[in-house]
């Protein structure tokens, strides 16, 4: 089993997802440049975050429209995983993968820190080892983090419980205040219909080492591992 | 030619930036500012394009590239035919 | 065409022109008038300072490079090295506090990446103006953003640093930035041109007609033609810079170039200078070949511009094709401009026409140096007197008054706006003494902290030099590392001020002394001066960036109690010191006294002996005492505590309660361990000569402090940690 | 009234946001596109101002808050009475 790690011009979290996949968790993993067409026989892809292209015009957009983007595309359709961290999730909405888009955080700043993320749905690949309703401890670190859709999509999320993670306090309650960045429903998470493309602000790499403060985002990538199989 | 499109949230769409520079000018005395919404604009430069072509190309990148129709609507206008 | 008017707007005085005419054997063009300019410039040149920095120690067993190269070198074992430099950016972030900071982030940046490092820290130490004024919130707001905006987006961490409000920043706030980044210790970069006939290559940014002058504006007092100075704004683009970091590292790494240098302030005559003065070469460039962003830009315009986001790289000759592609790759060009030449002139072509024919010795070496007139102030006599304060009725209230002093108070509200964590290396202690960065694929990691205190160095340059360095080691102390290496900067008046450069040469002193006595090499460092507006001068504020080591990661402190039930221990001594201090400045609204003394070798005992007794395990925590004393120290811990536990201190000290609890005597440190430690911590105290005394037990749900038998201090936890964590916040919030 | 104020960096300023984006458009085949800058632009709904009021209003508030006069330069125009 093999993981692709997309590197966009600006792309900052590429390393460190690198580095805990194959440094924590001893997997297989390769770097994938934004400009090619190949895959390389990946198994798994992950959108790293980042600021891809400065996020000048919108976070995430003008990554969507490269070449390699196209293949991602396909390879999802196929039903390829793929996941979108932060500015990862951003360029997969902007992409299409997934329902909806990202406006500014209600507070409109930038938010570096950790918040509390339940785990609403252990059914993907990508939660499968977490027990439902299990509370997260991650980081998140970005400007553009509130989820939007329009009410006849978020109808349809909720239904098909696509909403993986949401922000809620330590003890699983959604709130308000929680809801650092003002997401609609306080969506931290969302996968699409079929199951195999998801995107999450918080970054799982930053919460996989007990010396860097949290291990709770381990469950995402041992999911994945796991699912591969 | 030069073009000037104008990108903004749909009106269905809460725009916290707008309500912050309003509040801010409220602070600063301004009361009679009911409402501020913000967006984005674009002037772009073209050559060797016809106006029709034109009349083609801008809804097209407006639609693809620089507005996200999701959340916002663009408008736009020719500033300087040539 | 060249009069005095014109002489004066270069800055220069006209004995320095008539030595530039002496020395090129005839008139400058203008062109050539603009490059001395710029070179000869307090900013680029370091005429007044220079004298007094040699007092600086350099030396060390583990320095690779030392002051003079972009930023400084220590060799950190694993055959890795730590690069790391402080830089200023000041008079930009007050005309236009986004873009200011934003550049001086990238600036910054590119000093530590031209070497061949690849950065993985960023801190910023901020001054700003009393937040009561609307004026300093937008400037510090707009600072912060600037930051987060620059650093975030190129994904380098803002881990710490430090701010102080005061109102002489009121209309010169400063903004000094640090970056740390760790290369292979056999693959540095430097800023040579050797070898005749390599090319130049000008990568990155076009040239517009940005900052024309920037380096010339930092090296003059600001006044009423601030409007005119405006258009020098530069605009950074974060991302471009990401793309010239991955390249740079690229090409580096693939060993295709001779010498790289970075063009910050003073653009592309101070890189071509420089490279040329460095490797005794010349260099010969055309300025036609140069990407330009503007309409017809005049060679002097070019030769001055400061556009951010370009490099200057000498290749080897055979390699160029290589280069090119690689900076391709990223999306960037490369553009052959020029090439290095023998007989050691700039030679600047347009075209078609020479435009600029100078001997580089000229430029760089034979530069004026001054010793400035230095004079005690007058202020001084009236300041050390701070006369009698009156005891606080409330001790209650003054605690929490004091504790949301925004000078003390959390600074969360910042620290959020920065992505602190990128990189996955921050070991997580918000909060922290310093800020802990592992070195992946070892157990060690680098702690780096930024300390001064303008006050002290106000009352007492050469205290409050001395203080800098002793506070910022014991930062380290106090989250478990030794002090490697030391950076500066010095942010000062007008040097044409003989007070000012009596305060400079004093800071210096005691900053010299307290190296010399902690044994850590000055690496390097920036020294700003023309911090005055409209004649007032701000305090003197050495600003000290130490970085150190800790040799494991598992004897990583922090200051946040542990348990419930852990002893408290002081290390130090409680002396009656007030003068200088935040609570006589905040609370009774005098910057006054004399600023708390100290002995080094007193200090350097209690750091040793806090770093050994982490390093025997014998300590759960560890917190410094500093701003607002004690009190305020035993407020943290406990506020960073887990579920924020309690503290009851009991101290005997007979003096001054007020003294006692906000007095900010040096050298202490609050440390908690485990009762079963006690006999084996007071031993070991005893041995090696440092004074401890039992204070207390960590636990409970309040806050309470007594004096013998008196409680001063008696507050729920709950209700410090409002004060603390809500001022700044508060502050800011948009009603 | 309506008024919408337009706020983009003077032309001699950088505007890597603007360059970014015509870098875009390139790669996505408009090679018409010679040069984008990129803006902002408030849409503004004032109460009870007549438009001599406004004519004052509108630029001191740009001036003093929606735009940095240093790097930014504005224009306006009303887009509704009343
Ligand atoms: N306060 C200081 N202490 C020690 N070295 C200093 C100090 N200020 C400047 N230097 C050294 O002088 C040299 C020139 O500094 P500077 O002009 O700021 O470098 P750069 O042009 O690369 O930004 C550098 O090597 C710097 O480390
Ligand atoms: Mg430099």
């Amino acid at each position: 089993m093999k993981f692709g790690v997309v590197i966009f011009p600006g792309s900052n979290c590429d390393h460190d997802t690198f580095y805990v996949l194959r440094d924590i968790f001893k997997q297989d993993a390769i770097f994938l440049w934004h400009k090619e067409h190949d895959l390389k026989n990946v198994d798994c892809i992950i959108l790293p975050g980042g600021f891809s292209y400065g996020d000048y015009l919108r976070s995430g957009s003008i990554a969507a429209f490269s070449p390699l983007m196209q293949e991602v595309k396909e390879f999802a359709f196929k039903g390829g995983l793929v996941l979108g961290i932060c500015n990862g999730f951003q360029v997969l909405l902007e992409l299409g993968l997934l329902p909806g888009a990202m406006l500014r955080n209600k507070n409109l700043k930038f938010l570096c820190q950790y918040v509390h993320l339940r785990v609403d749905n252990t059914d993907t690949p990508f939660t499968s080892t977490a027990k439902k309703g299990q509370v997260l401890r991650i980081p998140i670190a970005h400007y553009d983090g509130n989820y939007y859709s329009s009410p006849e999509t978020i109808q349809e999320v909720k239904k098909n419980n696509q909403t993986v993670l949401r922000y809620s306090d330590a003890r699983g309650r959604l709130s308000d205040e929680a809801n650092v960045n003002g997401s609609l429903e306080c969506i931290a998470g969302l996968i699409n219909k079929s199951g195999n493309v998801m995107g999450m602000m918080p970054h799982p790499e930053r919460a996989s080492e007990a010396l860097l403060g949290s291990e709770d985002g381990r469950i995402i990538f041992e999911s994945l591992i796991k699912s591969l199989g | 030619m030069k073009v000037r499109i104008l990108v903004s949230l749909k009106d269905s769409v809460l725009d916290p930036q707008g309500q912050t520079v309003r509040n801010a000018l409220h602070t600063l005395g301004y009361e009679s500012i009911k409402d501020v919404r913000q967006g984005k604009v674009f002037e772009i430069e073209l050559e060797g394009v016809s106006q029709e072509e034109a009349a083609k190309v801008i809804p097209e990148i407006s639609d693809k590239v620089l507005a996200n129709p999701i959340i916002e609507k663009f408008s736009w206008q020719i500033l300087e035919k040539g | 065409m060249i009069d005095k008017k014109v002489i004066a707007e270069h800055n220069l005085t006209p004995e320095e022109y008539e030595k530039i005419v002496e020395l090129i054997d005839r008139e400058p063009n203008i062109t050539e008038l603009g490059i001395f300019s710029l070179m000869w410039s307090e900013h680029c040149s370091y005429k007044s300072s220079k004298i007094h920095l040699k007092k600086l120690p350099v030396e060390g067993k583990n320095v690779i490079q030392g002051p003079g190269e972009n930023a400084g070198i220590i060799d950190i074992g694993d055959g890795l090295a730590a690069v790391f430099k402080i830089e200023s950016h000041n008079h930009p972030s007050f005309i236009e506090p986004y873009q200011g900071a934003a550049t001086g982030v990238g600036g910054i940046l590119r000093d530590i990446f031209t070497m061949g490092a690849r950065p993985i820290v960023l801190q910023d130490a901020l001054r700003f103006g009393p937040l009561s004024k609307p004026k300093n919130k937008s400037i510090m707001e707009g600072v912060v953003s600037g930051i987060s905006g620059y650093g975030n987006s190129i994904g380098i961490p803002t881990v710490g640093g430090d701010v102080y409000f005061n109102d002489c920043y009121s209309l010169n706030p400063l903004v000094n930035v640090f970056a740390l980044g760790i290369a292979k210790k056999d693959k540095i970069f430097y800023a040579k041109a050797e070898g005749a006939g390599n090319p130049v290559l000008y990568v990155g940014a076009k040239t517009g007609r940005d900052g024309i002058h920037g380096a010339t504006m930092a090296s003059a007092e600001f006044g009423k033609d601030l409007e005119h100075k405006r258009p020098n704004v530069q605009v950074g683009d974060p991302f471009m810079e990401k793309l010239l970091l991955e390249a740079c590292l690229e090409v580096m790494d693939k060993d295709l170039i001779v010498g790289i240098q970075d063009m910050g302030a003073a653009g592309l005559t101070c890189s071509t200078t420089e490279m040329a003065s460095k490797s005794g070469t010349g260099i010969e460039i055309d300025l036609d070949l140069v990407p330009q962003r503007e309409e017809s830009m005049t060679p002097y315009e070019m030769m001055l511009s400061e556009s951010q986001e370009r490099m200057l790289i000498v290749a080897k000759k055979d390699r160029v094709e290589e280069v090119q592609r690689i900076f391709a790759k990223w999306d960037l060009d490369a553009v052959i401009i020029g090439k290095v030449i023998e007989g050691g002139r700039l030679k600047v072509k347009f075209g078609g026409k020479t435009v600029v024919d100078l001997p580089v010795r000229a430029i760089i070496d034979l530069c004026p140096v001054y010793e400035q007139e230095s004079r005690t102030p007058r202020y001084l006599q009236s300041a050390i007197e701070l006369g009698s304060v009156p005891e606080p009725d409330d001790y209650n209230h003054a605690f929490l008054t004091l504790l949301s002093s925004p000078t003390i108070s959390e600074k969360e509200w910042v620290r959020r706006q920065y992505d602190h964590m990128v990189q996955v290396n921050t070991v997580f202690l918000p909060g922290a003494d310093a800020a802990v960065i592992r070195i992946k694929g070892t157990n060690k990691a680098l702690a780096v902290t930024l300390d001064g205190n303008s006050l002290y160095t106000y009352l007492e340059p050469k205290t409050g030099g001395k203080i800098a360095v002793a506070e910022a080691c014991r930062n380290l102390a106090c989250v478990g590392a030794r002090p490697i290496g030391v950076t500066n900067c010095l942010n000062f008046g007008s040097p044409e001020k003989p007070e000012i450069m009596w305060q400079f040469q004093e800071a210096i002193e005691g900053i010299a002394l307290a190296c010399k006595i902690f044994d850590i090499p000055v690496t390097g460092g920036n020294v700003s001066f023309y911090n005055d507006t409209n004649g007032i001068s701000i305090h003197p504020t050495p600003v000290l960036g130490i970085v150190g080591m800790v040799d494991d990661t598992r004897w990583i402190t922090g200051p946040g109690f542990k348990s419930n039930g852990d002893i408290l221990i002081l290390l130090g001594e409680n002396k009656e010191e007030l003068g200088g201090s935040e609570y006589v400045k905040s609370i009774h609204r005098m910057e006054k006294g004399i600023p708390p003394q100290i002995d080094l070798e007193e200090e350097k005992r209690v750091q040793e002996f806090c770093l050994e007794a982490i390093s025997l395990g014998l300590i759960e925590s560890a917190h410094d005492i500093s701003e607002g004393g004690l009190a305020c120290c035993l407020a943290e811990c406990s506020i960073l505590s887990k579920g924020k536990m309690g503290i009851s201190a009991h101290l005997k000290d007979n003096m001054r309660s007020d003294a006692l609890l906000f007095g900010e005597s040096q050298s202490r440190i609050v440390i908690t361990s485990k009762e079963e430690s006690r006999e084996e911590i007071f031993h070991l105290a005893r041995e090696r000569g440092v004074k401890a005394m039992d204070i207390g037990k960590s636990g409970g749900e309040r806050i309470t402090i007594s004096q013998r038998d008196k409680k001063l201090i008696d507050v729920p936890v709950a209700e410090a940690a409002k004060a603390w964590w809500e001022a700044i916040p508060e502050i800011f919030r948009i009603k």
